[in-house]
């Protein structure tokens, strides 16, 4: 069977079949012969063609995250039947709104722009002091700075949302 | 020697001290934050005390605490490290009026080297040169202000009580003066508790250069030659070389001449680094004095063979260095990378998380100074150092092939780190040249493409896992751009064979 | 320079090949038994192939399996590590023929110095003083009957295609001759295919020393200093060192001489070494010569320097050795230790298992080479070595106390090994002085008894796991005496300090 | 309340409480205070009066082995009830009949004794080749060789039975 495989935004035609060296794959016509070890914890030793490579490999559903050679991949098989990646939610169409949460445990500096103000990409929005640096968190896309959800000088966890771009 | 001693520091450099604390029979008492509880550097110890929460203003630069512990569990000195207060003058003379022995020069040698604005006096004095800038700590920015008027721009602004990158800011126009001003006090009060500000010439093309001094109560005061610097990031360095490929024999007798001359005048004793800052002509300017041992003395220990850490023991305990200037011999290069978990594609930002999994290099030339291990998890708290990778060779560019093999074979998994910037940095056309300065991280590091047959190899993956009688961890975990270098090098090292 | 290379070998060795190949950009080929799919030397590697089932004569040792390899692989030369086929006269000729380079010297040096009567011979003929005993390999008992009574008892006899400390027994019983010269047969068979015996007399209290020599096709022929082997279990290194303690500036200077020599009139190229006995008077008797790299080449590349494999391969290719012998310089002290999955206490029996953790130790001085890795199982069909930790000082006893260290820091778990009896060798005072032979280890070495405390420490940690919120491993499993060396050093070198 | 605890046939009174910095341990009436902090997968961090130990704990039921210090304890909690260690079977009394097992896969090379022959504490039974080495495997106790299992040039597995001595 035919499998439709995205990765990273590319679709990809996959088959496969196992074999007696252990699997033979075909990546849009491109032939290999492959051969996985599993290894412990999602990490595989990997021989295609002969060379030689480590993967960490981690699944959810038909949704696959792939390390190797030091790169992150997402890989996604495509369900035949509605041939939509299978994981939609992952890929609903890039929502215009922003927000912006604290990457690390730290303390409001202070902003650097204000409610209503209008954003750049890349521009800065708040500082953040954390491990005794100060940290600029920017905006990653162009909009208007709708709610901003702390204050100076408080102290944020991890993950807590500071500030709402739209 | 010592019987005892406790080590008022945490991570790779507690551990490094313990080390050799271990090889010369020296038992060692760790103290720990709550959050330090399963830190490598407490079950490395003979003995560990919680010292209270956190944050380090709490617990590590808690010198109260410290000395409490101290005296609880009958240790005769205080290692103090590098960062926290190793070079704090009230903690080293509060350990003298304990009767502890803090390892390090005295309290009023501190003070003298410690305090940029007396250094740059002290050097001045004695003939060694400065950088133009103030003399005087300033507290107001209508004095800030006035001394850039006269030194002229671009100055860079820095914690009096600084150190470790943190508090500086270059000043490259009159408008930014202010924010800079602003940011530089509440860094610098945030970590050394101090406000106080230095205004100096900023040199966009210079070279950091240090020189390595040991110097005991006899009065031996002795040169380990330089280190390289230049490669930062944030004011913070990231490679560091032993010898510097820029300095030759005329320069290096002129940096260590007036090196030793410093710590001479002083009367410095312990390990101490003097920096410089040198120019495209090879002159050179009195930067700072470090009264501590440095994260980069690794490079110097793999050139000399000196162990330093066991000179500082011996030199606190009122003994004689164990090696005289004319033992000191320059073997080969040295190079270390810092690895941290951070995000170089993100302004370094700090990466805190769990150590899913933690291998590093093996075999001939490589060291490795780690305060982690697997399961581990890098504190939001404290700098987010994973590791120190150094290795030795004949010659530099064996060095720095050994050092690519090196991070080809260091495995981290589960927080992004900055591998792949040490990757890209070693790889430069610059770098291997040796004709950098200290901006060469603001430069554009040229990106190196994945190859193409890495999808492939991705989707290749994922079907071997569901085949395979171990499949792939069933949950899919929120990986990072990093890990599994060991494949890397297949690629962008082959690239890069000239 | 080759640009590709096969590594006909496993474990540690194949890994530390590639390492110096990825430093050189020379990309690598793996071969591997069904049994070492997962082996790290398969992970490491460029490329890898399945040369076969697990016993080594049916893939290690098949020759032309491993260079239809190399052609299907197309690489240019091949390198043989140790063991297997690394001395094999065949191997290198066979090597030759399919137009590939063998990397060690040619099939003709291999049989005139691997053939231990052959190069008796000719070192008799060179003025080097070689061992009493027969010239000419013998396969009858009765033959060997006659050259004991010629040499007297004790004896050794030797598999005459040996190495590695395999096919060897002493006899010092003439009633016992009959058991060993069937033993010797046989082991010698089972590991070299021939069963070919040689007699020499049995020095009980002499030393081990070898010389390390570097030659290439050029006429250089250098040697690298001595290494001390004499810490042997069942005729098999377990601790050395370089330099020797016992060997003085006179001894050193005729044993390298007669290295020197014994490599120039065969015309050896690569690395290589000259074995030599030298009883308590200094006198010294050629023993052998390894045509190959040593399992402890390591020491010699701390103190000197110099990569030995970077050496090997710069002979094979027909270049000049990188150094002249002015350029060879001692330069402190360096140890090895030879960790094993083995039961120091049921006489050295292998100890087959799964490693389920793994730490190895860090820090200055210290250099490590494995080939294994956490989760891996130490197999049935080879060499049970986990690792070689070595580590370089500036003097012996520091060399040793960080040995010591390192050993401390090594946590294996998971299977037996003889860390134990290595910290036991590090801690003899007979060790410490330096004054041992080759019997060493047949002798008791003192019991550490555990101090009382153990099993306080028990209780608390059971009473503490079953409070824990991750409590203990909740099924029994069979742990072994070792592992968590880190804490043992609390005891045992405080009794040890002196 | 107390409990009896054997540590390698040893019986220890043990007490403990919780305390806020931990656990208070009382062995033969000796005091202890500990913090533990759990690793991962039975690895332990322990501080026991300030002093620093890993340890290594695996348990079934009441019977705990425990590493630490490099040495590995077998630790058993009586059952208050019965005042008796809770695996029985494991300490059974010492059986005279021992089984000669293959500590490792191998070929039998000769034996040193014949069915009938008394042997003594130690001496050799059985020469076993494996790894290239012949491995002498030896008498644990003295007894008859009851029963020899194998024959000359067998290939075994680790565990197989060899010989029975009684």
């Amino acid at each position: 069977m035919k499998h439709a495989v995205q990765v990273d935004k590319r679709t990809y035609q996959v088959e496969y079949e196992k074999t007696a060296g252990g699997l033979r794959v075909w990546v849009d016509g491109r032939s290999y012969q492959a051969d996985a070890s599993a290894l412990s914890g999602g990490f595989f030793s990997i021989l295609v063609n002969n060379r030689s490579y480590d993967a960490f490999v981690s699944r959810e559903k038909d949704s696959f995250a792939v390390v190797v050679a030091g790169k992150t991949m997402d890989v996604d098989f495509y369900d035949p039947r509605s041939r939509q990646p299978s994981d939609e939610s992952k890929r609903s169409a890039g929502v215009s709104r922003q927000t912006i949460c604290a990457p690390m445990a730290g303390r409001i500096v202070r902003f650097q722009v204000m409610s209503g103000d209008l954003v750049q990409d890349g521009q800065g929005l708040i500082v953040l002091e954390a491990m005794k640096m100060e940290n600029e968190l920017k905006s990653q896309g162009i909009g208007l700075v709708r709610e901003i959800l702390v204050a100076e000088n408080d102290v944020v966890v991890p993950g807590q949302h500071l500030m709402v771009i739209e | 020697m010592f019987n005892k001693i406790l080590i008022a520091n945490r991570g790779e450099i507690a551990i490094r001290v313990m080390r050799t604390c271990r090889e010369m029979g020296i038992a060692t008492v760790a103290v720990f934050s709550e959050a330090d509880r399963k830190s490598l550097h407490v079950r490395y110890a003979d003995e560990a005390y919680c010292i209270g929460p956190a944050p380090a203003i709490e617990s590590y630069l808690d010198g109260d605490a410290i000395l409490e512990v101290g005296r609880r569990s009958g240790v005769q000195a205080i290692h103090p490290g590098y960062g926290f207060l190793s070079e704090n003058r009230n903690f080293a003379g509060k350990c003298r009026q304990a009767g502890l022995v803090f390892i390090g020069p005295s309290p009023e040698v501190i003070e003298q080297m410690g305090n940029k604005t007396v250094a740059r006096k002290t050097m001045l004095a004695n003939g060694v040169p400065v950088i133009p800038g103030t003399t005087e700590a300033l507290e107001d920015l209508e004095a800030v202000r006035r001394v850039c008027a006269e030194i002229g721009l671009p100055v860079m602004l820095k914690a009096a009580a600084g150190g470790g990158g943190k508090g500086m800011r270059i000043v490259t126009n009159e408008n930014d003066l202010q924010d800079a001003f602003s940011a530089v006090r509440r860094e610098s009060y945030a970590s050394f508790a101090d406000s106080h500000i230095l205004v100096e010439r900023y040199f966009p093309d210079a070279r950091h250069i240090e020189v390595q001094i040991l110097a005991d109560e006899h009065g031996n005061v002795i040169h380990l030659f330089e280190r390289e610097c230049s490669i930062q990031r944030r004011y913070q360095k990231v490679i560091e070389e032993c010898p510097s490929v820029f300095v030759d024999d005329d320069l290096r007798d002129k940096l260590t001449t007036a090196a030793v001359q410093a710590a001479t005048v002083v009367g410095y004793t312990g390990a101490g680094t003097v920096e410089f800052l040198v120019d495209e002509a090879k002159n050179f300017y009195f930067l700072e004095m470090n009264t501590r041992i440095q994260v980069e003395h690794p490079v110097t220990e793999l050139v000399t063979g000196i162990d330093l850490v066991r000179e500082q023991l011996l030199a606190a305990a009122g003994k004689q260095l164990s090696v005289a200037q004319s033992d000191v011999h320059r073997n080969g290069c040295a190079m270390e990378c810092r690895i941290y978990a951070e995000d170089p594609g993100n302004d370094y930002m700090p990466a805190p998380g769990q150590i899913r999994k933690a291998v590093f290099p093996q075999g001939p030339g490589v060291r490795v100074d780690s305060g982690v291990y697997e399961g581990w998890d890098v504190s939001l708290h404290y700098d987010p150092m994973i590791a120190k990778i150094s290795v030795w060779a004949r010659s530099r560019e064996e060095a720095r092939r050994r050092m690519l093999r090196a991070l080809d074979e260091c495995i981290v998994f589960g927080v992004k780190t900055n591998l792949d910037l040490h990757r890209a940095i070693l790889i430069d056309e610059t770098f291997i040249s040796g004709k950098f300065d200290t901006r060469f991280l603001d430069r554009h590091l040229a990106p190196h493409p994945a190859p193409d047959i890495l999808a492939d190899l991705a989707i290749i993956a994922s079907v071997c896992s569901t085949l395979s009688s171990s499949p792939a961890r069933e949950e899919r975990v929120a990986t990072e751009e990093t890990g599994l270098w060991r494949m890397a090098s297949k690629y962008q090292f082959w690239a890069t064979r000239f």
